[in-house]
């Protein structure tokens, strides 16, 4: 599903996923989670970034996760393989990043206006809100999306890390909310491939 | 140390009430939110002593009962982001 | 939660548990971006351990303290960025004139002032060699992954003990906080190394000594030695001198332990050297942008190597005038606006062409620009 | 007494700057919205004032202030202020810092310019924790208390800023807090009329960090905290110590009238002719 | 209490170091007499004692005494004791300061410990004056006394260390002068028994400079103006502001038992098992 | 006391009434030999003249309160050395930031740190540039008489003014307190440069406006403008940015107007070098041994010129390039291990061999020790 | 505080005459100057409440009325170079 | 009487006195004083150096002048012409560093071991303190001395800066002790030039 870089010819299937949205949205905490699903749990080499302004809270924030085969040399993102903005200001920002058969994957409620009609447009602070009772819980709810959406990571290995990184208490609701993140991506995709199928 | 006590008097947590018994302006737009400045913190909606304004759904404030405002100032003088004027005073 | 001793770390907890594996006892710190977490790891690590961590009213107390805890027997560290290593300066120097094994780790930030605190920088690399008043002889060790800062950690608190020497540890912003695996080894395969005790008698114990090694023996506090040390210029008892043939003597003894040593003090890494009459040059987190972009050119048939000095200081001259032999151009990248690259031009041959390729943005040079510049220039 | 609500934006450099940066909440805007209504009060115009801080997130006040600003270095504040006050003696000169940029790394500077008792008024943004480098404890940071670098509950005994202030020989010391807007914008107009060094102790909240760390609530649950906690001085004098245990202690705290620095050389320049420019200088040092 | 004379000759680095620097009188030479019978009163091993010092007259002290010594760099003295105490804290921990060294330059450090409450026992030999470089004027020189950078006479106003000390935290202060020779060193032991930060002040004659400058005479001059104008804080009590006047008090000022900084952090090392080494690394981060 | 306005100063003398005749109306420093005097002469002149003297409680009190003074709107000044000058290196690094013009004076003494205060030394040579975190561009000045030293500081007050640029000025201990004849000039005789004022009207007032120059006005306090000034990296209102091409274009405002005038900032001074091969190059006291010991060796025949850095940095790289053209032998005769030779092994062609002419044990190095180098390595 | 005033009885000052009163030893060498280490500051010479000292002509002390002397300990509590010894105590 | 230094040939009349002693014994004011008396009264060229211990008192001191009348590039003494020595160390220091013919001043009183029975020795605290009544000008004393055996200085000179350097109230004594170091030095100028007569 995911094209591998055309640009650098060295790398070995590394792929650029940006996590972005606004300070608090715990974005960084969603890159940690998906790069030690992936790193540790499925072998592969990551590296993952982020970048903030010195208000820590608030600003813009951004988490971004290299995955290959090989070695990461350059560790930041060059050209977005996955853009996940759950701002309108993050989508605006980092769409021109995304590769040209990039996946981009919004927050339906906060990204009203979308760059392109190929986006996954997902309500994930409503559904974490309301599913979840809790927008605490957004940035897992995507990450559940996401693992379906992309297939880049085992939502299994994703909820093992979740469950060792996430304070105390707050187990089953991260869990619960990482399970409606991978269904409502499931059913986009299912989704999508049929609309895909009818308009070819 | 006499000015001291007299702070105490202007004090909004002592005396907001009695004031606010003396006048009752009636303008349906005592208190208005600059909403572009304004981030929800919830400050003015809690310490409003005449529960003047309602959280959106977002948190914003709304001035939902705007002819129980007495223009006691709490409301403004706490607002950290100097969201808040009235158009009173 | 990890398989094998795998970890996903950040490049400020490699550093933090490489300081640990290292025998660190000891961390005196200030907060500041983007180096607090090594402190906010060792305020945890440390008293679990035995160690002790304390979080000094300001970096000049920071320093202070670290070297008054390595004098007393500990091994002993501090972590900062641009503004408080700024401020280390006068005690740092104090350090090396009473040669205080201790490690001092710079996470670089985007300067001068307070600059950028939360974006990368490598402009303290001068700094890190002249920054403290007088002739002294820092060692400067750098990393280029998290697996590197550890076992740079590492390195860095076993120099620091092997020369009796302070040693600076240069990371950086995004590799401080950037996350990627390291694999811990066991304890016990790390090589761990510790001061030279004294072995004299205590009447006769000169905690300067002259050795033929230009290295004197540490005793700690109440381990039965008494002695003096000064940042006065002084004695082998430690005691201040006035007379000149002392005063060169002590520092003939600075400079030449290291630089008697420069061969096992000073290391870099070399890729594609052979072939290449083009070398690009870069420490630290800009080295591997230019390993990247080393592997793009040559893609493109450019005959490209890299020369990664992993030791700053001393600079590996033997080795880079060796790598520049036969090239015709250096490509000296790094996130300033022009610093390794005078040490480029004081080594390179005359036919070599020196070219920059310097970002101090605050970002992160990519090897788009690394590969045009070699495009360009070449 | 300004409580009107428009007085602040004309000190406000709110075209250019708005919304600031600071957490929704945070206490430093209610402060900085006090000390702007203190000098509507006095009517003090924007270009004589000069506004110094250090870095923290207090140190970005002046940012939004239509002063003379100066954010500097963290710590240092009030040494750069003395030489603004110094040199030109006529601006009215505030320095703006926090718990951990006052106390800790600025501790030297607070205490010679206490002594020195220079003209600037010194607000004292107390939220008990190192905001801007994400929580570690402050000199502030009460014993016990939690912060990134207290894992285990803070071993350090805090300072008491008043007590400090005096020991090392301040004019004037007030404390208030964000609770209380109005009565700290009476203290810091006080303190802007003491000639000498004053400082104004506003307690303020940081939920962010202080408060998630400590289980201290949201903004407006510490905001209250400061409600209940809060004892007039003249009422803490009849209290005894364990009545007193958590309080803080509001109002001004203490007062001197020793001479001013910046007056006195002024007065040493005239004694020695010196506001006529000479012709030229006399030059002789001898040294045995 | 030891008054023999020979009881210093034990600590003292004779064969090696004496005559020492300090000009003829110099009152640091009793100062350093009194400590070392204190040390001796107490009967402290050599071994067991670590003694820092800064840049100054005051600083050489370190040179002289055949304990774990460090001269240290300007004003920073009592950090590195910090990291001394803390690392080694079975070691009795003593820091020498002057009054540039100490309150100047070093005032951070000063109004720190004591806040920290860190077991170091400071000794403050104030002279009223920069010696070492040549007689400028210091933190503790009165307003109007000369000095070489105040030809004109001292604007500023001196600190009172007592009250600093005090306002910091610190757990113990007295003070007394070289004249004193006697309760100068019953106060040091006091100190030195005292767990805390610790304070002795010893008023110091520098009739080089100060003297000089302000024309008070030779040293025998000075010590005597120290019996003259002594006043033991028992009798201070009972006198008015304008009767201690020119005085300074002598005896413990101030005593407090807050709980002791470096045993703190042994208590928490026992508390998190620490006595053991641990076998590997644990290892987790987060931050969100 | 003096016929026709030549008196007899010591070096430190000659600075402070230089600094006077140069308009400097503050001064805030705190006493550290060998540079008190600076301090001593200006508390007694400076309230005479209506002028302002400080002494801090420290050297980051003083160098903060001299800032503070300049962008309020005087002529400030500091002066210290070694171990002081460590000390203010953070906020030396603001003031190039905030491009405050301000003087500081290092009278040298032998470090590292403590090290040597009443000996001479050299070794700041480097710190002066590279002291401080980041990025930044000093322009440091030398002298090497007592003569010199009051045109010196004319000179670095008048640079700082002019670039809104933080000067350094470099003198040392023998130079500070030795006594020599000059003649204090007419006023009218003194070139004095103030900084560019704004003229635009308030609301347009850009503190960090980018000019053809990079030099951008500067308003005092209380004249009429109010602007923001900040440590962090800022925009041309002076408000912290994060912006890549706007901390770009801060940075390369910051080099420029410093690069850009290298032929009106750096100056050198040569003697005998149009038929030598052999270049002597020194600065400050030790260009006057070697001004001695060039005319001992070339009275013995050797072919020996002179090359005099007035200004250390930016280096005058053009003129000693020039300098070396034909040259086959460099002598680099400095007070410290080997500090200025860097930039002479960056500069010299290959064929020219390098040789230190180094003494750093507290002494002078005398004109025989240069000529015996010349002699050796002919 | 009880301590405190103890130590003010011990005080050279106000005591030691009385002591001195007491007790004569009668060693004509009761004190010795070390010479090389004194600087000839006068401390000892005017603060010896029993003038056993007369100064040299360069100002060094000379133990001129050895059995004045009651060791007291005023002489060298106060000498700033340890030059002073008793043979005595 | 003076030999003009041999050792470098590019210096004018280059001359090298230095005044040693100890700390506290006024040779840094003897040295400005000369050197101002010269420099500004006497048109040469001077340069006059000191050096010193860290304690500042106490320790060792010397002051150097350097007199001639070219351009002065080294400032610090290479060879001593003259050598004024207060104390028996500084006597036994620098007397190595004086010339072949260079010419040996100390104080007599100080000064027990003389390194050449070639010096004039004269006792110039002895002569302050009986003299003048204070030892406090013995470096008055000495200067008057050595412009009357060298002929380097002339003492109308001296005064005239002596009088204008020294402390109000002291000028008489300065003055005196000024005059008895000449009158003294003269005397033992004539004494020597007899001995010489007497020996050759
Ligand atoms: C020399 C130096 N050290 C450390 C820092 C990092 N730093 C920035 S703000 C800050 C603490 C801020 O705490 P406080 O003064 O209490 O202000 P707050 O953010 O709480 O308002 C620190 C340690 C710095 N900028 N400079
Ligand atoms: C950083 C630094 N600044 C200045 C100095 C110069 N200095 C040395 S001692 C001293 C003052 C000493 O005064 P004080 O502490 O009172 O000691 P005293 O000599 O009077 O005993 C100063 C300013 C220095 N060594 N280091
Ligand atoms: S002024 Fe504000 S706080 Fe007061 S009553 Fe009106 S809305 Fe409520
Ligand atoms: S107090 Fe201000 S910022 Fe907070 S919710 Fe109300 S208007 Fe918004
Ligand atoms: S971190 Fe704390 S102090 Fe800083 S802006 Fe947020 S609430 Fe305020
Ligand atoms: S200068 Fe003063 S303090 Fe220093 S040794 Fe002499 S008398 Fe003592
Ligand atoms: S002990 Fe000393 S002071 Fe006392 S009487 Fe004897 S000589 Fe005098
Ligand atoms: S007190 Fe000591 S140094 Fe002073 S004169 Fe007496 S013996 Fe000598
Ligand atoms: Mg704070
Ligand atoms: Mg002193």
């Amino acid at each position: 599903m995911i094209k591998k870089s055309k640009k650098d010819s060295t790398d070995s299937n590394r792929i650029e996923i940006r996590l972005s949205g606004s300070g608090g949205q715990g974005l960084i905490f969603a890159g940690v989670l998906l790069a030690e699903s992936v790193g540790i749990y499925e072998g592969k080499n990551v590296a993952q970034t982020q970048s903030y302004g010195p208000e820590a809270r608030g600003g813009a924030s951004r988490s971004d996760v290299v995955i290959a085969d090989g070695p990461i040399y350059y560790p930041k993102s060059m050209s977005l393989d996955i853009l996940i903005a759950l701002t309108q200001q993050a989508c605006d920002e980092y769409y021109p990043a995304l590769k040209e058969y990039g996946v981009l994957i919004v927050d339906s409620g906060l990204v009203r206006q979308l760059p392109t009609d190929n986006a996954y447009a997902i309500p994930f602070t409503h559904i974490a809100r309301t599913e979840v009772g809790t927008p605490v819980v957004t940035n897992v709810v995507a990450l559940g999306a996401l693992a379906a959406i992309t297939g880049i990571v085992n939502v299994k290995n994703l909820e093992k890390v979740l469950l060792s990184r996430a304070p105390k208490g707050t187990e089953e609701k991260n869990k619960l909310a990482l399970s409606e993140g991978y269904k409502i991506g499931k059913e986009l995709l299912k989704q999508r491939e049929t609309e895909l199928v009818e308009r070819f | 140390m006499a000015e001291e006590n007299q702070i105490q008097k202007v004090e909004p947590a002592e005396d907001g009430e009695e004031k606010a018994k003396k006048e009752k302006p009636k303008n349906p737009n005592p208190i208005v939110i600059f909403r572009r400045w304004c981030k929800a913190c919830g400050i003015c909606i809690n310490l409003c002593p005449k529960d003047v304004f309602d959280a959106d759904e977002d948190g914003y404030p709304v001035v939902a009962r705007p002819f129980e405002c007495t223009q006691c100032s709490i409301c403004w003088l706490h607002c950290p982001d100097f969201a808040i004027k009235s158009t009173e005073k | 939660m990890s398989e094998n001793n795998v970890r996903l770390f950040q490049g400020n907890e490699a550093c933090s548990f490489g300081a640990l594996a290292a025998g660190v006892n000891f961390f005196g710190g200030y907060p500041i971006t983007p180096s607090t977490e090594i402190a906010e790891i060792l305020a945890r690590e440390l008293p679990k351990r035995g160690g002790h961590f304390i979080q000094m009213e300001d970096e000049i107390g920071s320093i202070a303290a670290v070297i008054g805890a390595s004098v007393a027997g500990a091994k002993a560290m501090t972590a900062t960025s641009g503004p408080g290593f700024s401020l280390m300066q006068e005690n740092l120097g104090y350090a090396f004139m009473i040669e205080a094994p201790c490690v001092v780790v710079n996470v670089q930030r985007g300067g001068p002032s307070t600059g950028l605190p939360t974006k990368v920088a490598q402009a303290d690399t001068m700094q890190a060699k002249w920054g403290s008043h007088g002739d002294y002889n820092p060692i400067v060790l750098t990393a280029s992954s998290v697996e590197d800062a550890y076992y740079k950690t590492i390195r860095a608190v076993n120099l620091s003990e092997k020369y009796r020497n302070p040693v600076i540890l240069l990371l950086d912003e995004v590799l401080g906080h950037m996350r990627e695996k390291i694999h811990i080894p066991e304890e016990d395969e790390i090589k761990i190394v510790n001061r030279l005790k004294p072995t004299v008698p205590p009447e006769w114990y000169q905690p300067f000594e002259i050795t033929p090694t230009h290295i004197s023996p540490m005793a700690g506090y109440g381990e039965g030695y008494r002695f003096h040390m000064t940042g006065l210029t002084h004695d082998p008892w430690g005691f201040p001198t006035a007379k000149s043939s002392e005063i060169k003597e002590k520092m003939d003894k600075l400079m030449l332990k290291i630089s008697q040593n420069v061969d096992d003090i000073s290391t870099y890494k070399e890729e594609f050297i052979e072939d290449s009459h083009i070398i690009v040059i870069a420490y630290g987190i800009t080295a591997r942008v230019a390993q990247q972009a080393v592997r793009i050119a040559r893609h493109k048939r450019f005959k490209v190597g890299l020369f990664q000095p992993e030791t700053l200081w001393p600079f590996p001259d033997k080795g880079l005038k060796k790598a520049l032999e036969n090239a015709n151009l250096a490509i000296v990248a790094e996130l300033n606006q022009g610093q390794m690259i005078r040490e480029v031009q004081r080594l390179a041959p005359k036919k070599t062409k020196i070219v920059g390729a310097f970002r101090y943005d605050g970002e992160l040079i990519t090897p788009d620009e690394i590969v045009n510049k070699i495009k360009e220039a070449n | 007494m300004a409580v009107a609500s428009t007085v602040v934006y004309e000190y406000l450099r709110g075209k250019k700057k708005f919304p600031h940066v600071w957490c929704p909440g945070c206490g430093i805007g209610i402060i900085m919205g006090a000390l702007l209504r203190a000098m509507a009060d006095l009517e003090i115009k924007k270009g004589d004032v000069a506004m110094i801080s250090g870095i923290g997130c207090t140190g970005r006040m002046p940012v939004y202030c239509d002063f003379h600003t100066l954010h500097t270095t963290h710590g240092r504040a009030i040494a750069f202020a003395t030489g603004i006050k110094l040199s030109k003696p006529d601006l009215k000169v505030v320095a703006i810092v926090g718990d951990g940029d006052g106390l800790a790394i600025g501790g030297n500077h607070f205490i010679h310019a206490a002594r020195r008792n220079i003209d600037i008024t010194t607000i004292l943004v107390n939220n008990k924790i190192y905001g801007m480098t994400g929580g570690q404890y402050s000199p502030t940071t009460p014993t016990g208390k939690f912060a990134t670098t207290a894992p285990y509950g803070n071993l350090e005994h805090p300072f008491d800023a008043y007590l400090l202030a005096k020991g090392a020989g301040a004019n004037f010391f007030a404390r208030s807090s964000v609770y209380h807007a109005t009565q700290l914008q009476v203290l810091i107009k006080k303190a802007l009329l003491k000639k000498g060094f004053s400082v104004v102790e506003a307690m303020s909240n940081c939920h962010t960090l202080y408060g998630r760390l400590n289980k201290e609530g949201s903004a407006v649950q510490m905001i209250n905290w400061f409600k209940d906690h809060a004892v007039n001085v003249n009422i803490a004098k009849k209290k005894t110590p364990e009545e007193l245990e958590d309080k803080f202690i509001t109002g001004v705290l203490w007062e001197d009238n020793r001479p001013e620095y910046s007056e006195q050389y002024e007065a040493l320049i005239d004694r020695l002719g010196g506001r006529k420019k000479e012709e030229k200088p006399e030059a002789e040092v001898v040294k045995q």
